[in-house]
């Protein structure tokens, strides 16, 4: 067991055991921190791995980004109280059995998949590398998905703008529809 | 003689239909329309004699095919036999009466009359088709009228019973579709192609495990039309809950396209299943016979009464179908003639009465003779054609289909036979009870006193029906030079294969 | 023979008079309408009696033996090539002579009602129905095909229905009048069943090419139809007692006698037609028309037919001397006197001498039909003059009702046989064939002619003597259309037994020439004047001793006059077994079982719905859930089972 | 580096997974639900990356894969936050069985 292995090891349970506690804990704040905690442990796992710019970016997005986001809607929505509901006796039950069926099953295909491991030179990751091959439009660039994505990400924002915008009630029209 | 003429008429009368304002002038074009559809039915008659005079010993006549979606090859083939002809002539002879019998429906006429020509068109499609696709195309055309025409203008409980009739109707064509289907995927041509089209199947034997499966679908499909017997729940409540003109249609044609499907597409095509299930299809027949005949003596509603007695006299088609036998078949297509007339004007009657006493209980009628005495010659005439009085069709059917199941040597046909001649006698009992009740006896209420007796197009109505009965019974044997050839042909294909059981 | 127009002119004359009479006769000849029946079969009268006379005369008789003439035939209905029913008009003995008998009968009736129905609102019907039944019944004589003669035999049974029910705001009358129909229909059914059988085995419907394909002893058919058996009975003597019980149904035979007493509800002269002369003998006829497979091929059938009749001459004769209403005593006479041509038949072999039998029930026949006819008029005459049929309203009437008296007591007198009439001479024949071939038979007749004479008397003297005359004389005895026809129906009741039917009607054709010795008819003759002795004894002039006696009888008496609760036996199988037990589980058979079949499977797939309805709980997790559920499943199916 | 078999790390990414989705099946929140989709979505990254590392050393698909996944995941993650925003303000609690209105 070299050195590496066991630090593997250290960083997928460190990954496990803040993903187990981000979706069991009962406190909403307290399960947005186990959830940052979790996306920096697969941050490390990038780096153990040596993909420091995929490391790099997941840090900056996720954990920057999109847990910090996810804080921000938590205090919006705090009025409905920090303490989460307790799950759905039957469902959780279900859900487990699901969760740890499907687990078992997949894990048992891998064990049994010949995966052919490369047997050709070391994978080493060069960052102008990624980036000749994501604007190259012949050999298997990446240019049209990449102007697709920043589409997306405009449509996604006008979207989101469009949907949390606070509408002004116009009080005298609009009848007073019950739901 | 070109067929399509025979749909042109219709469709050309349902549109006119479209443009007319009022009641008036609906039923006017209406009118024009049916009557016209009747001579040309008549010129159809004569024109068939013509081409048989001159020997022209084809199957068909006036054949025409048209091509109308190659790939599935599906072609609008139409072509008219013997056969064929009785029951045009059948239709276009309800048509009118029918026409006539609603002159005075105020509530959405126009609709109400382009329903009945619509439903009229389906049939006279069916009667012509050729091409099993084309065939059930017609019937699906006649089914929807039918449920909207019960639901939007019928009476009672009309919406549960037109629901009933057009789901019962619907799951028999979907079986209908399975066995049309079943006999396309089985057929191959000499071009290897598999084909629709009725008489190039004719020639083509299907291997007998396919017939044994495809048959019975194909027979019950028609048979639920034909109220066979457990599926003929939707006959009471449908002709008890449908207008007067609708209950002539539904009993008159309708359940004649089941009875003429059942011999053209199942017993035509796959003789051998024929054979194979010639029992089942006669124990059926014997009980809806036998059990049609008890229940009638049971009900009170006149309108029940007449529909469970169709539920019985169709048994006799079936009973002729499935003897095998070319008498008991020419038979049962005198006794679908013949019924589809005598049922029409029981219905019209009933309607009549119904128009003025505004009650179809027996108890509460009574002693109708004396206030209405032309409305009840037509009622008694129509109840004697039904119990079988020589002199009516309904005789010289009703022994044509006992000699013909007579000829059939099995000791448990014999049976059948024989039961099925017991129900003259209840046929009798239950006619007589009605008529006794309703015509004759003293009067129970006293306002029917002043009643009206039938107006000019009730009673035209009425006439025109009772000719026809008249007709066939006085002198069957042009109905059965009519019918023979089809029944031959039939018969050479049943002949062709040896009793299987 | 002169052409056949003349002879198919005897039925359609009575059919055009009922379509001018049904179809107009309400508007424009409602009042000349019995003038316009009366004489159409005037005509047809008269050219039956020319038919007879050229056929018994000229062209019958072919080196001995009557033939049987097919003077027309034309094909109705074609079944199969050599299977068809066609309509035809066959002449032989029998038909002719019934059709001397039916067309003056029915001339009798037309002109009788002239008088009896005048003041009726639907006159014109009356007359449309009675030249309808008159149509039908010469149609029935006259056909030569098995079936045709099925056709007339519905024909025949539909009149009578319309006629009986002719009072029809009578509730009575309209259920005598579909009792009557049900059960002749029933017998119908019988018939029905009976002609497939021999059609079937015979290949043919003709009635020539039947008899003599069922009766020549070597023809194949025969050893066929014998072969052929079932339930322990050959086929053929299954065929012929079917078709005996068609008959015995229209001739009110012992088990379907029922209808005939109730069908007195129609007007008095429709009975004296229908009850009396013709509907009733039209088993008879039929028997007669089929007799030679009756004798030759299957003498058992022949056994039923003698023992039916004669149980039902007994049976008919022990009711009629207690029944109270006069046309009902009528009517079980005629039933009886039907009984005593039956059993002449069943007792009667086919050739020679033994034909006797047969002779004789045609002689009665012949004989029958005229004072019958004249009994049936002269109550109808009296009950027109009363206006009630009950015998206690009646006595005296015969000072004030001359003719009636008379003609009434000449037809008493040749009903029980007393020597100078008609009925004496049929009755000798038929008991001497009785006695040739068969004595319990030759006892029973004995036993009913005595029997015949005291009820007839009984009810002669209760009419017109017993007390006297409780009505006055309001009105006179009835128009000269009523009296004619009773003073030519007496003389013929007279008359007719002179008429020699021995050398013209015999089953073989050959004419018989023995005669009944005189020392023979002692013994009837003497038991006919005990009863008549006996009735005037009881009833000349009213006294309790007829009372006392019925006391004495008791059970037997009651039970009698209630017609052996043989009605009520029949109701009760109707009532309970037909309708309680067969049709009313029929009918909620249908509404529930088969009806709720359909039902339920409507309601089941409602059902269902609701069920399934619940997973669409709205709940994003149970759907992720679900979701997840089917992944799971299609990838283990796609695994594991699609190798 | 290759003491640890690519069978191992998938086993972490195939337990993160499933991890996300038990706490998408029962949490009630619909926040900590978008927290658990997160889960699931970086466990199919650490997928992507596994492979390209140890089966495709030469190219470079996998982690293009994974770049566009989490570009993908900031955008829905944004939509989702909206959502949930304009749903509490209709609901006035975002607990995911309170908003049943699409049911039978």
């Amino acid at each position: 067991m070299s050195a590496a292995a066991i630090f593997f090891y250290l960083i997928a349970a460190f990954i496990l055991g803040t993903g187990i506690l981000a979706v069991t804990t009962r406190k909403i704040f307290r399960a947005s921190i186990w959830l940052l905690f979790s996306l920096i442990g697969i941050a490390a796992l990038y780096f153990w791995l040596k993909l420091e710019f995929l490391a790099a970016v997941q840090i900056i997005v996720y954990v920057g980004g999109i847990v910090v986001l996810i804080i921000f809607s938590i205090f919006l929505t705090i009025k409905s109280g920090d303490e989460m509901q307790k799950p759905l006796l039957v469902r959780s039950i279900f859900s487990a059995l699901a969760v740890v069926f499907g687990a078992a099953f997949i894990m048992r295909l891998l064990q049994k998949y010949p995966f052919k491991l490369n047997t050709g030179k070391p994978f080493e990751l060069k960052v102008n590398d990624i980036g000749t091959q994501m604007l190259d439009t012949k050999n298997f660039g990446y240019l049209l998905p990449f102007e697709l994505i920043s589409m997306l990400l405009l449509a996604a924002m006008i979207g989101c703008i469009v949907i949390a915008i606070k509408h002004k009630e116009p009080e005298n029209n609009l009848p007073n529809q019950t739901i | 003689m070109n067929l399509t003429l025979l749909l042109l008429f219709p469709l050309f009368t349902a549109f006119a239909i479209l443009f007319a304002k009022g009641l008036k002038q609906v039923r006017v074009i209406a009118l024009i329309g049916s009557i016209f559809q009747l001579l040309l039915a008549g010129k159809l008659l004569m024109a068939y004699y013509q081409i048989k005079a001159q020997g022209n010993q084809s199957q068909m006549v006036f054949e025409y095919i048209q091509n109308w979606y190659a790939p599935l090859h599906l072609q609008y083939h139409i072509g008219v036999d013997g056969i064929s002809i009785a029951m045009i002539l059948l239709t276009a002879f309800v048509v009118v009466a029918g026409i006539l019998v609603s002159w005075k429906t105020e509530q959405l006429s126009k609709e109400f009359f382009f329903l009945l020509i619509l439903l009229s068109l389906g049939a006279y499609g069916f009667f012509i088709s050729l091409d099993l696709f084309t065939l059930f195309f017609f019937l699906e055309v006649a089914v929807i009228p039918k449920f909207l025409l019960i639901g939007i203008w019928g009476s009672g409980k009309k919406d549960n019973s037109a629901m009933k009739l057009a789901l019962m109707l619907m799951g028999g064509s979907a079986l209908i579709l399975v066995g049309i289907l079943g006999i396309y995927f089985n057929t191959h041509t000499e071009a290897g192609i598999h084909t629709f089209d009725l008489l190039l199947i004719a020639k083509m034997n299907i291997a007998l495990p396919i017939q044994k499966i495809f048959f019975p679908f194909a027979f019950i499909g028609f048979g639920v039309f034909t109220a066979i017997f457990p599926f003929h729940t939707w006959v009471p409540d449908g002709h008890a809950s449908a207008p007067t003109a609708a209950s002539m249609f539904l009993a008159g044609i309708s359940m004649k396209l089941g009875g003429y499907g059942c011999l053209r597409v199942a017993t035509f095509l796959m003789p051998d299943a024929a054979h194979a299930y010639s029992w089942i299809i006669i124990l059926l027949a014997t009980i809806a016979i036998i059990y049609g005949a008890f229940a009638t003596m049971m009900q009170t509603d006149l309108k029940y009464i007449n529909a469970y007695s169709s539920i019985s006299h169709c048994g006799f088609v079936l009973l002729g179908i499935g003897m095998l036998t070319k008498t008991s078949i020419m038979g049962a297509v005198m006794q679908m003639v013949s019924h589809g007339l005598m049922t029409a004007l029981f219905f019209a009657a009933i309607g009549m009465i119904y128009s003025r006493t505004h009650t179809r209980m027996v108890a509460q009628l009574g002693g109708l003779l004396k206030a209405m005495p032309f409305i009840s010659s037509v009622f008694v005439i129509a109840g004697l054609c039904s119990l079988g009085l020589p002199g009516f069709s309904g005789f010289a059917a009703e022994m044509t289909v006992f000699m013909g199941s007579w000829q059939n040597p099995d000791k448990w046909f014999r049976l059948a036979t024989i039961l099925a001649c017991a129900s003259i006698v209840v046929t009798a009992v239950y006619i007589l009870r009605a008529a006794g009740q309703t015509i004759m006896g003293p009067m129970v209420n006293k306002e029917h006193e002043l009643l009206t007796d039938a107006s000019w197009n009730e009673k035209f109505a009425a006439i025109l029906l009772i000719v026809g009965i008249v007709v066939v019974g006085i002198a069957p044997f042009w109905l059965i030079d009519l019918i023979q050839p089809g029944t031959e042909i039939i018969m050479s294909k049943l002949g062709a294969v040896a009793l299987v059981k | 023979m002169s052409n056949p127009i003349f002879i198919a002119l005897i039925p359609i004359l009575p059919l055009t008079c009922f379509l001018l009479l049904g179809l107009f006769g309400r508007k424009h000849f409602s009042t000349t309408s019995g003038i316009i029946g009366t004489l159409s079969l005037f005509i047809s009268t008269i050219l039956s009696f020319a038919t007879a006379y050229q056929y018994f005369f000229q062209t019958g008789k072919i080196n001995g033996v009557y033939q049987k003439i097919i003077v027309f035939k034309y094909t109705w209905l074609e079944f199969a090539p050599n299977l068809s029913i066609d309509m035809g008009i066959l002449l032989d003995p029998i038909t002719v002579m019934m059709l001397v008998v039916v067309s003056f009968v029915s001339l009798m009736v037309h002109v009788f009602s002239l008088g009896y129905m005048k003041g009726e609102t639907r006159f014109a019907t009356y007359y449309a129905f009675l030249s309808l039944f008159t149509f039908s019944m010469l149609g029935l004589i006259l056909s030569s095909n098995i079936f045709q003669i099925y056709l007339f035999w519905e024909l025949v049974g539909v009149s009578s229905f319309l006629l009986i029910g002719f009072y029809f705001e009578k509730p009575s009358a309209v259920a005598a009048s579909k009792k009557a129909f049900i059960v002749t229909r029933f017998a119908d059914l019988g018939f029905l069943i009976g002609i497939l059988i021999l059609a079937f085995y015979a290949h043919t419907l003709d009635f020539g090419i039947l008899i003599e394909r069922l009766s020549v002893i070597s023809s194949p058919y025969l050893t066929v139809i014998n072969a052929a058996s079932f339930l322990g009975m050959s086929a053929l003597s299954w065929g012929l007692i079917l078709v005996f019980i068609g008959g015995a149904g229209k001739s009110a035979m012992f088990p379907l006698h029922i209808w005939l007493p109730d069908a007195m509800e129609g007007p008095t002269p429709v009975s004296a037609l229908i009850h009396a002369a013709t509907m009733v003998v039209a088993g008879v006829f039929l028997v007669a028309r089929l007799f030679p497979i009756f004798a030759l091929s299957d003498p058992g059938a022949l056994q039923v037919v003698m023992y039916t009749g004669a149980f039902s001459a007994f049976f008919a004769a022990v009711i009629a001397c207690t029944q109270t209403d006069i046309k009902r005593v009528l009517a079980y006479s005629t039933m009886s006197q039907i009984g005593y041509m039956m059993f002449a038949l069943g007792v009667s072999k086919y050739s020679g001498e033994e034909g006797l039998g047969y002779m004789g029930s045609m002689f009665h026949l012949f004989t029958h039909a005229f004072f019958k006819s004249l009994l049936f008029l002269g109550a109808g005459s009296v009950i027109h003059f009363v206006h009630s049929n009950e015998m206690k309203d009646m006595g005296g009437l015969r000072k004030l009702m001359p003719i009636t008296h008379i003609s009434f007591l000449i037809a008493c007198l040749a009903i029980a046989g007393i020597p100078p009439f008609a009925g004496f001479f049929s009755k000798e024949e038929i008991l001497m064939a009785a006695f040739e071939s068969n004595r319990l038979i030759y006892v029973v007749a004995l036993i009913t002619s005595g029997l015949t004479a005291f009820y007839m008397f009984r009810l002669y003297y209760s009419i017109f003597w017993s007390k006297d005359a409780s009505v006055k004389n309001h009105h006179g005895e009835g128009t000269i259309s009523m009296k004619i026809p009773l003073i030519l129906l007496a003389i013929l009741a007279i008359g007719s037994g002179l008429v020699p039917i021995a050398s013209f009607v015999t089953a073989d054709g050959l004419p018989i020439t023995s005669h009944v010795p005189i020392s023979f008819s002692i013994v009837p003759v003497s038991l006919a004047l005990i009863g008549i002795l006996l009735a005037t004894r009881l009833f000349k002039n009213s006294n309790d001793l007829p009372v006392r006696i019925s006391q004495q009888m008791g059970g037997l008496y009651t039970a009698a006059s209630r017609k052996f609760y043989i009605d009520e036996v029949y109701l009760f199988v109707t009532k309970k077994i037909l309708f309680n037990l067969i049709g009313k589980p029929a009918a909620w058979f249908d509404k529930h079982i088969v009806d709720g079949l359909m039902n339920l499977l409507a309601n089941s797939t409602a059902k269902v719905s609701e069920l399934i309805k619940g997973f669409q709980s709205g709940k994003v997790q149970d759907y992720a859930l679900y979701f997840f559920g089917g992944i799971a499943s299609l990838i283990i199916l796609f695994i594991y089972l699609w190798q | 580096m290759n003491e640890v078999p690519l069978t191992h790390i998938l086993f972490l990414s195939t337990a993160l997974f499933f991890i996300g989705a038990y706490g998408l099946f029962t949490r009630r929140n619909m926040i900590t639900m978008l927290m658990a989709i997160e889960l699931m979505l970086n466990s199919v990254n650490i997928n992507f990356v596994a492979f390209n590392k140890y089966l495709y050393a030469d190219k470079l698909d996998g982690i293009f894969f994974s770049i566009f996944i989490i570009t993908i995941a900031a955008a829905e993650a944004a939509v989702a936050i909206a959502i949930i925003i304009n749903l509490y303000r209709s609901h006035h609690s975002i607990d995911v069985e309170d908003a049943t209105e699409l049911k039978y």
